[in-house]
């Protein structure tokens, strides 16, 4: 039982705890899950003290049998890819916990026991080293998600939160196909195992066999990211979630999928994957592009935030695949960094919904005259989201963009235009909420930050800092996984790239990695 | 063909392959008469008459093989066939008296 | 050994203090941190400046890894050179004059701590911009600037107008940026480091169509924070700011970001000739374009918020034509003048009572008589009058262009003749003849509850030009009785230094021979005395025109501009380049997300087939359940039919199997 | 000689389940006069009692696996495993009823005794090495579910379900019959064993045996609700008495598909490629109908109906499969369904009150806040049926699917995974209306859970758990089972 264990443990057991208890206790019930969630952290803030970077391989790893025939594996593990993907969970978890205090006043049981499920899901998908392990995790995820929206949230909500688990559904199913299929190959489900199978050509798929399982593996991730034109789930499910189900599944879940494009469909499908960075790229920059359009011109403060989502997570995909480390190591720093600010965005937009119980930006304006704290955090926030830099996104966002400079210079160009509309979008959104002539209503309802909420948003804010300001905290672990990574992709086939960049780059800089060797 | 050599046959016997061949027409009048009929007690008639024609096999077959086994099944399948014709009249009483109808079309209020 | 770092930290010490808990504080605790941090940034500079021999070998200061992956890899280091040490004196030298003046200028403003963190917060970021020794700390202050102009432009929130141009001001530039960060992936790609030793030294290696690339795309971002065609339209907006900004930000410091960036990156520039030459039409152009629109303006800012923009045109016409040292010569003596014209501007309309439109001025000299004089230095510095700092960095660009090409000279002067008209027009306006205000008790209106004036003003103008909301401006104080008056001194001070150096500039200061190490001197011209002439005479020509026009007969200009019709209301709205920017860019690319995008391809293909998919396996399922008929003759034909199937079919592979 | 028909012990002990249940039903009939009126529930006592001795005694029997009665029964791992699974049902129908007869004043000696009958016959089926002892058990099995399709007989309902159950049941039977004589005629015995050896033979005319598959392929599709074959399911399901429903949904299904492994998988094995297409096609039809259909459903028990068409689709690929994984994989997943199934059942039994009044979806309203635990268990048994993993459906549905994998059936497989994300939707509406929805007036008018229904909720919770989470155990029983039938 190592730290690793405990991680996932805690929150399990809070969910059960949660459940056993009368549902009359309600504040005692939202500090145990608190508690259990802060300790949760606590103990993850192990794994990055314990975490030995540059050590190669899986580490607090344990890996027991779960199912003797077929052989299924109790398997987990991190790498500096998932570290940091834990962290942000446990982290954010206390806090989605503590911003619904008042927001969620019925079924208060359920809602923290379905919280701390998501945790213990989380968690899991992310420390999983066993591809059924993994399938599972994944599906445990969808659950109390798919509640937490569908009791919890807004009008629309019940075709919202179906439509999000249908949507997920479809993807994981063909996954799960894809799964079994590699397991009819190579007779285990450890990925570690898999992975030297087919690294060792004992498992050899022909060209077609390894195109469809990318793709299946592909669509499932894709729906989660959720890439361009797969995303329509995301702005109805945001919309409709309450305020915790959002940051929830805008900081963390989104992850889920880019996660697994890292983790599983490059090593696995190297060929697979480059042949089709092509288009794949092209519909991340169509979503960048087209999602910040529409985000720009949306009248309601979740779904401006929900499209503006979709537009960085093209950032991530198009950075993934770039192939490059640079690129590679953006996209991993922008996963945190949008679960970061993002978070945070969704956090005080809820603020905001609490007090005015409005989403629709036109109710609003001048809010800064009344809560000048609230309008300073969320000003940073904005910032932090449009990329400016000493904030957390640029440095991801530069990152990807070199990466995807590297391995094809227009990318980078037409990529960039979503930096540009970026801006428009948050601050045309900034400037009518909380600039202008004070409206009468939020006169009446809006006030400034409460100490609890501050409790919630001074982290975020820290952290945007942070990893604006020293990104050495994060990157290097993250960039050794990659590094690893990517030797496998460049292996595989080559890729077209502009000669005397490659010769410039040189084997220092991450193209390094993409060219012909 | 001429009577001489009907005579011979049927001092032969007649072949199998008659009893299996009428057998199966029996077979495909019951099924025939269970989707054209509409009344239940004649279509439950109609199972009989497929029971009743399985058996005739049986017992070609029986012949066919020289054993007693195929006639056994026979027993056993008269049996069940009874057991069944208890209960399905039962069952039909019971309609009749609940819907005073016997005409098989007017059973559908179950559908969809 | 100094440290550097310190140079920027403590302005920012300042902002955070001010900002955090400047809500507590007195507004004179609030503005005496503020001044302070920059005031001894100011002497940490001078001291760097008197210590070793960076001049020779310049000081260069890594503190800690900034971006580490794969080649990847920034520090934030400092480094102080010639070039940079200009830019610092400059920004902390004009940077703590203005500071002072603001207190003086804000005494009466609500949210005077938020102006002064701000204020600090961007000293701080334009530190960096010049302190960084890669381009991306360069693009770390580059981008932090943007967010000061776009806070202080918008400092009074309330006024949509301001808001609106703050937004347009920080979306404009992120266009240049967008340039600036293509040229940096082209840079890293190119040299594999962004590290400015690096790069200048392997520059004349590398292939010239590369480096013209990265020239073309830095002059992109310079286009925008410099205000040059086609980037220049947020800039007049940017007046909506209080003076002081206008005077710091949008004038002397944060404008000239991109004429700095352009000589910094000189080796780059030089080794790509169609660049330069880009530069240098971009610079013209702009001059000359601002400056027949600052020939039509009334409100006084916009006057000179135009006259910055052509003057900035002249700077990248020196360092388009390779006169580097030329171009940050005039970058600082602008600073100068540039600095006081705002502030005497500012002095003047803080005399009005808000009042910002020149219409309404006039015969200010016996009621401001220092800042007349002040002023007049400055527009004397401006025009190129002979002596004054204006004059020699002017006249060192102008002969560079003829040097270059004849033509570029000689659009120069016109241009040269045009600032200097339209400068002395406004301060004949603002100072000659009879105040024609008197509607003071207006001006104390705007002066008193700033909100509700910003409303009216809100709906009244779009993009905030022409007549203005100066709510924000006026302060309770001064509205009140009817006659114009003097500024306090904290607020004469600055002006008075910075008078001084308007006009001794020039001679204190020879940048070209202090940058000869950096930049070679130019070769000589000949004739060159007779160019000077020629500029010379531009300048006082003008001078001499606005005076006939607008004190001997004031009542020419109006026939003139009638006379000239179709042209002048061309001109006065500014070549209508706003309304085309929004006509043919703003407005599409909303209404075109609107209706194509989002209800179109989002709502209505994308999620139409998510839905139309889900109804549709319903409607499969309704047809489905009808085989469902409930007859059991039915039910049995199904049983048949499925069983007759099965007998063929099974028949016939059960003969093929073998 | 005349030894042979005298029975040795061991026979006995190996056929003792079913003795077991025959007499306990004999005995309750007796004691209906007695106590009929009186003590109702003792019967459900009794016949409880009577499905664990069952149970004992097949594992028993197991102990001492092999023939009964010059070669008519084998028991082996395979009959052990069905034997038990088919008891437990019984066992679930029974706890599940004694609420529902109750409530609708039904006499519970009969009922309970044809439920031990009928169980009796899925027993004989399940172990019987013989067509014809096949066919016995067959019958025994519908002729008892017969009636208690029918068991209130003044509801209209109940007789409609059980005239369409009986008249196409005996229907399809005279198929299967028809099939049975002609193997009879072809081989020249009815053994599987023999006839497996028989058809071994080189030169065995293929096509005939064929065709006879094909007619016992009707009976047996019919039996398991495959299509084309399910078209009475919903309506008997509907019609029939809630535990009724239940209980046909699963044992005699599970039997059926037991004896279908044994005869097609083994038997006509040989002959596997004639038939795996078709059962390929079966399959996919089973699924879409089922799930297409139940798409549109708003009584709950006509959808469960649907959706057990759409489940035995699933079973079919695990069969089409032909492999050893694939019977396992089936034999596992009967299991699971039978636990979902007989909870979710259990629930409808719950909500819908006297005269099944309540037995729309949208009486789910609200559940979720006024009976939190039978919500909750519901949950479970509706992630269970979508497949959400650590629930015994979804180790089933991959199990099968892989067997199908395995199987080089790619394409069956992958259309039969995005069936169960269409199944996902229909399922989902029934938490939608249980959590999202206020309650309505079916909930409000609820009862507390009773004992017996709590049981039955409770048990098949747990074990739909345990199938998901801790698999090992049964499925090695599944596979050693599926082993011995090769």
């Amino acid at each position: 039982m190592n730290l690793l264990d405990l991680v996932i443990a805690i929150p399990a057991l809070g969910f059960l705890v949660a459940l056993i208890m009368p549902r009359a206790m309600e504040n005692f019930i939202r500090l145990l899950a608190l508690g259990f969630s802060l300790v949760a952290f606590v103990v993850s803030l192990g794994l990055v003290s314990g975490f030995q970077n540059g050590q190669a391989g899986l580490q607090f790893v344990s890996n027991w049998i779960w199912i003797a025939n077929p052989e299924i594996r109790y398997h987990v593990g991190i790498d500096g890819l998932s570290l940091w993907l834990i962290i942000l969970s446990t982290f954010l978890t206390p806090i989605a916990i503590l911003l619904s205090w008042k927001y969620v006043q019925h079924r208060i049981k359920e809602f923290y026991a379905f919280l701390l499920l998501l945790e213990f899901g989380l968690v899991g998908v992310f420390a999983a080293w066993d591809l059924f392990l993994f399938y599972t995790f994944w599906e445990v995820v969808l659950v109390p998600m798919y509640f937490l929206i569908g009791i919890w949230g807004h009008e629309r909500r019940i075709y919202a939160t179906v439509k999000f688990f249908l949507y997920t559904m479809v993807g994981s199913v063909l996954m799960l196909a894809a799964i079994i299929f590699l397991y009819t190959q190579a007779h285990t489900f450890d990925y570690g195992e898999i992975l030297s199978q087919l690294g060792s050509g004992r498992i050899a798929l022909d060209h077609g066999t390894e195109t469809l399982l990318f793709l299946a593996f592909f669509l499932a991730f894709a729906i989660k990211v959720p890439l361009f034109p797969l995303h329509t789930w995301l702005p109805d499910a945001h919309v409709e979630a309450p305020t915790a189900g959002s940051v929830m599944l805008a900081s963390v879940m989104l992850k889920m999928g880019t996660y697994g494009l890292v983790r599983f469909c490059l090593p696995m499908f190297p060929t697979a994957a480059k042949e089709n960075a092509p288009w794949i790229v092209i519909l991340a920059i169509i979503g960048i592009v087209v999602g910040a359009l529409v985000a720009m011109v949306q009248p309601n403060m979740k779904k401006l935030v929900a499209y503006s989502s979709v537009s960085h997570l093209g950032f991530v995909v198009l950075g993934i695949f770039s192939f490059t480390q640079v690129g590679l190591d953006g996209a991993v720093y922008q996963m945190l960094n949008h679960g970061i600010s993002t978070g945070a965005l969704f956090l005080l937009v809820g603020f905001l919904y609490e007090r005015q119980h409005s989403l629709e930006i036109k109710d609003y304006g001048g809010v800064a005259t009344v809560a000048p704290w609230l309008s300073i955090l969320f000003l940073i926030t904005t910032l932090a989201s449009i990329g400016l830099p000493t904030l957390n996104n640029f440095v991801g966002e530069f990152l990807v963009l070199q990466g995807a400079a590297q391995a094809n210079f227009s990318w980078a160009v037409f990529a960039a235009f979503g930096v540009i509309l970026s801006a428009c979008y948050m601050l045309w959104m900034y400037q009518r909420v909380f600039f202008g002539a004070l409206a009468h209503s939020v006169k009446h309802h809006v006030t400034d930050l409460s100490p609890r909420e501050w409790a919630c948003a001074v982290p975020l804010v820290v952290l945007m800092v942070w990893m604006g300001m020293y990104s050495q905290t994060f990157l290097p672990v993250v960039s050794e996984a990659n590094a690893r990574i990517l030797e496998r992709t460049s292996k595989a086939g080559l890729m077209k790239m502009n000669p005397h960049i490659a010769a410039n780059t040189g084997s220092a800089v991450g193209g390094g990695n993409v060219h012909a060797r | 063909m001429d009577p001489q050599a009907a005579l011979q046959m049927l001092h032969k016997g007649v072949p199998t392959s008659w009893y299996l061949a009428l057998s199966a027409v029996l077979f495909t009048i019951g099924v025939a008469g269970f989707i054209l009929r509409r009344n239940i007690i004649t279509v439950f008639m109609c199972i009989e008459l497929m029971l009743n024609a399985v058996n005739l096999s049986f017992i070609a077959f029986a012949h066919e093989h020289k054993q007693v086994s195929g006639h056994l099944f026979t027993f056993f399948v008269m049996v069940v066939a009874a057991a069944e014709a208890a209960v399905g009249l039962a069952i039909i009483l019971t309609v009749f008296k609940n819907r005073s109808t016997l005409n098989i079309d007017e059973i559908d209020s179950l559908k969809n | 050994m100094q440290n550097l770092w310190l140079i920027p930290a403590l302005p920012f010490i300042g902002f955070l203090i001010n900002g955090i808990l400047g809500r507590k504080l007195s507004k004179a605790v609030v503005s005496s941190i503020a001044v302070l941090s920059v005031v001894l940034s100011f002497g940490l500079v001078v001291s760097v400046g008197l210590s070793s021999d960076w001049g020779a070998n310049p000081i260069h200061q890594h503190y800690f890894t900034w971006i580490q992956s794969g080649g990847v890899n920034i520090g934030w280091d400092f480094m102080v050179d010639k070039l940079t040490m200009i830019m610092l004196m400059v920004v902390t030298g004009i940077g703590s004059l203005i500071h002072i003046y603001a207190t003086g200028y804000m005494a009466h403003e609500e949210g005077y701590y938020r102006f002064f963190a701000y204020l600090n917060l961007f000293m701080f970021f334009m530190l960096n911009l010049v302190l960084g020794a890669n381009y991306l700390l360069l693009f770390v202050g580059w981008e932090g600037v943007g967010l000061c102009s776009y806070l202080l432009i918008g400092f009074y929130f309330v006024k949509k107008s301001a808001t609106t141009a703050g937004n347009k001001a920080f979306i404009v530039n992120r266009i240049g940026d967008f340039g600036f960060s293509l040229a940096m992936f082209l840079i890293f790609m190119t040299f594999g480091s962004l590290d400015f030793g690096k790069v200048f030294a392997a520059a004349p290696g590398k292939p010239a169509e590369t480096l013209t690339a990265i020239a073309l795309l830095m002059l992109l971002g310079a286009t925008g924070k410099s205000a040059q065609i086609p980037l220049y339209v947020w800039l007049p907006d940017a007046m909506e700011g209080p003076t002081p900004v206008s005077a710091l930000i949008h004038a002397a410091t944060m404008v000239t970001a991109g004429v700095y960036m352009c000589s910094r990156s000189a080796a780059i520039f030089l080794k790509a000739p169609i660049a330069m030459d880009t530069v240098a039409i971009v610079g013209l152009a702009t001059a000359v374009f601002a400056a027949t629109i600052g020939l039509t303006q009334y409100d006084i800012k916009k006057v000179f918020a135009y006259s910055t923009v052509s003057q900035l045109g002249y700077m990248f016409l020196g360092v388009g034509v390779g006169a580097f040292s030329a171009g940050v010569w005039h970058l600082m003596t602008h600073a100068f003048f540039k600095a006081l014209l705002f502030m005497g501007a500012g002095s003047v309309i803080h005399a009005c009572g808000g009042e910002q439109d020149m219409r309404q001025m006039g015969g200010l000299k016996k009621y401001t008589p220092w800042t007349c004089g002040v002023l007049a230095c400055a527009s004397l510095a401006i025009a190129g009058v002979p002596g004054t700092s204006g004059f020699f960095s002017k006249d060192a660009i102008l002969t560079a262009a003829y040097a270059h090409a004849p033509w570029m000279f000689w659009v120069g002067v016109v241009t040269a003749g045009m600032t200097a008209f339209y400068v002395w027009r406004a301060f004949w306006m603002t100072f000659w003849g009879e105040y024609r205000g008197g509607h003071a008790s207006a001006a104390a209106g705007h002066g008193h509850d700033a909100h509700a004036h910003a409303d009216n003003h809100a709906h009244a103008d779009h993009h905030g030009h022409d007549d203005h909301a100066h709510g924000g401006q006026a302060h309770g104080g001064h509205g009140a009785h009817g006659t114009p008056h003097e500024s306090p001194w904290s607020m004469l001070g600055p002006l008075v230094v910075l008078a001084f150096l308007s006009l001794a500039g020039g001679f204190l200061f020879n940048i070209p021979k202090f940058l000869e190490s950096m930049f070679p001197l130019h070769e000589e011209v000949a004739n060159e005395q007779m160019l000077m002439g020629i500029s010379i005479a531009a300048g006082l020509i003008g001078i001499a025109v606005s005076y006939f026009l607008y004190v001997v007969s004031p009542e020419v200009p109006a026939r003139i501009a009638g006379a000239l019709g179709g042209i002048y209301t061309l001109v006065y709205n500014k070549y209508f380049v706003d309304e085309l920017y929004d006509a043919t860019i703003v407005q599409p690319l909303v209404e075109g997300s609107t209706a194509v995008l989002w209800h179109g391809l989002d709502q209505g293909v994308i999620d139409g087939a998510v839905n139309g998919a889900g109804s549709g396996s319903r409607s499969i399922g309704g047809v489905l359940k009808h085989l469902q008929s409930g007859n059991i003759r039915t039910y049995a034909t199904w049983v048949v039919v499925g069983s007759v199937i099965l007998l063929v079919a099974m028949g016939l592979n059960g003969g093929m199997v073998r | 000689m005349l030894g042979n028909f005298a029975p040795s012990s061991v026979e006995l002990l190996r056929f003792s389940p079913e003795l077991v249940l025959t007499a306990a039903g004999s005995l309750l009939m007796m004691l209906d006069p007695l106590f009929g009126k009186k003590s109702p529930k003792l019967f459900g006592h009794i016949s409880v009692a009577a499905f664990l001795l069952a149970i004992f005694a097949s594992v028993q029997a197991n102990a001492v696996s092999g023939r009964a009665f010059s070669n008519l029964l084998i028991v082996d791992g395979f009959a052990t495993y069905f034997r038990i699974l088919v008891l437990t049902i019984g066992v679930f129908a029974v706890l599940s009823s004694y609420l529902y007869l109750d409530r609708e004043a039904a006499d519970t000696p009969e009922y309970h005794s044809l439920l031990l009958f009928s169980v009796a016959g899925q027993c004989l089926m399940v172990a019987a090495n013989d067509l014809i002892m096949i066919f016995l058990g067959l019958e025994i099995s519908s002729i008892a579910s017969y009636v208690l399709a029918g068991y209130l007989r003044n509801d209209r309902r109940n007789n409609e379900s059980a005239l369409k159950y009986f008249l196409l049941g005996s229907f399809a039977t005279g198929f299967l019959l028809y099939g049975v004589s002609i193997i009879y005629g072809v081989t020249g015995t009815t053994k599987l064993d023999e006839i497996r050896t028989a058809l071994a033979v080189p030169g065995a005319s293929t096509a005939v045996v064929a065709v006879a598959a094909a007619l016992m392929l009707v009976g047996l599709g019919f039996k398991v609700s495959a299509a084309p074959f399910q078209v009475w399911a919903p309506d008997v399901y509907q019609g029939a008495p809630a535990p009724v429903s239940a209980f046909m949904a699963t044992a005699p299904k599970a039997a059926a598909f037991a004896i279908f492994l044994r005869i097609f998988v083994t038997d006509f094995g040989k002959i596997g490629s004639a038939w795996e297409p078709l059962i390929w096609i079966s399959a996919l039809l089973s699924m879409t109908i089922g799930n297409f259909a139940a798409l549109t459903q708003t009584n709950i028990k006509r959808m469960l109906a649907y959706s057990s068409i759409a489940h035995a689709g699933y079973l079919l690929v695990a069969i089409a499969a032909r492999s050893e994984i694939g019977t396992a994989a089936a034999m596992f997943y009967l299991a699971a369904y039978a636990l979902m199934n007989i909870g979710a059942f259990a629930v409808v039994i719950h909500i819908a009150g006297k005269g099944e009044r309540h037995l729309q979806i949208t009486d789910l309203a609200g559940l979720g806040q006024r009976q939190p635990l039978t919500a909750a268990l519901l949950t479970v048994f509706v992630l269970s049926l979508i497949g959400v993993p650590l629930t015994g459906g979804f180790f089933g549905k991959f199990y099968i699917f892989r067997s199908a994998l395995e199987s080089h059936l790619v394409w069956l497989a992958v259309l039969g995974l995005l069936n169960s994300a269409v199944a996902a939707y229909y399922y989902l509406r029934l938490l939608v209306v249980m959590y999202m929805y206020e309650p309505g007036e079916a909930a409000d008018s609820l009862e507390p859970l009773s004992p017996g229904l709590g049981l039955a909720l409770v048990l098949p919770a747990i074990g739909t758990f345990v199938l998901g989470i801790l698999p090992g155990s049964v499925l090695s029983f599944a596979t050693v089972g599926a082993a011995l039938i090769k």
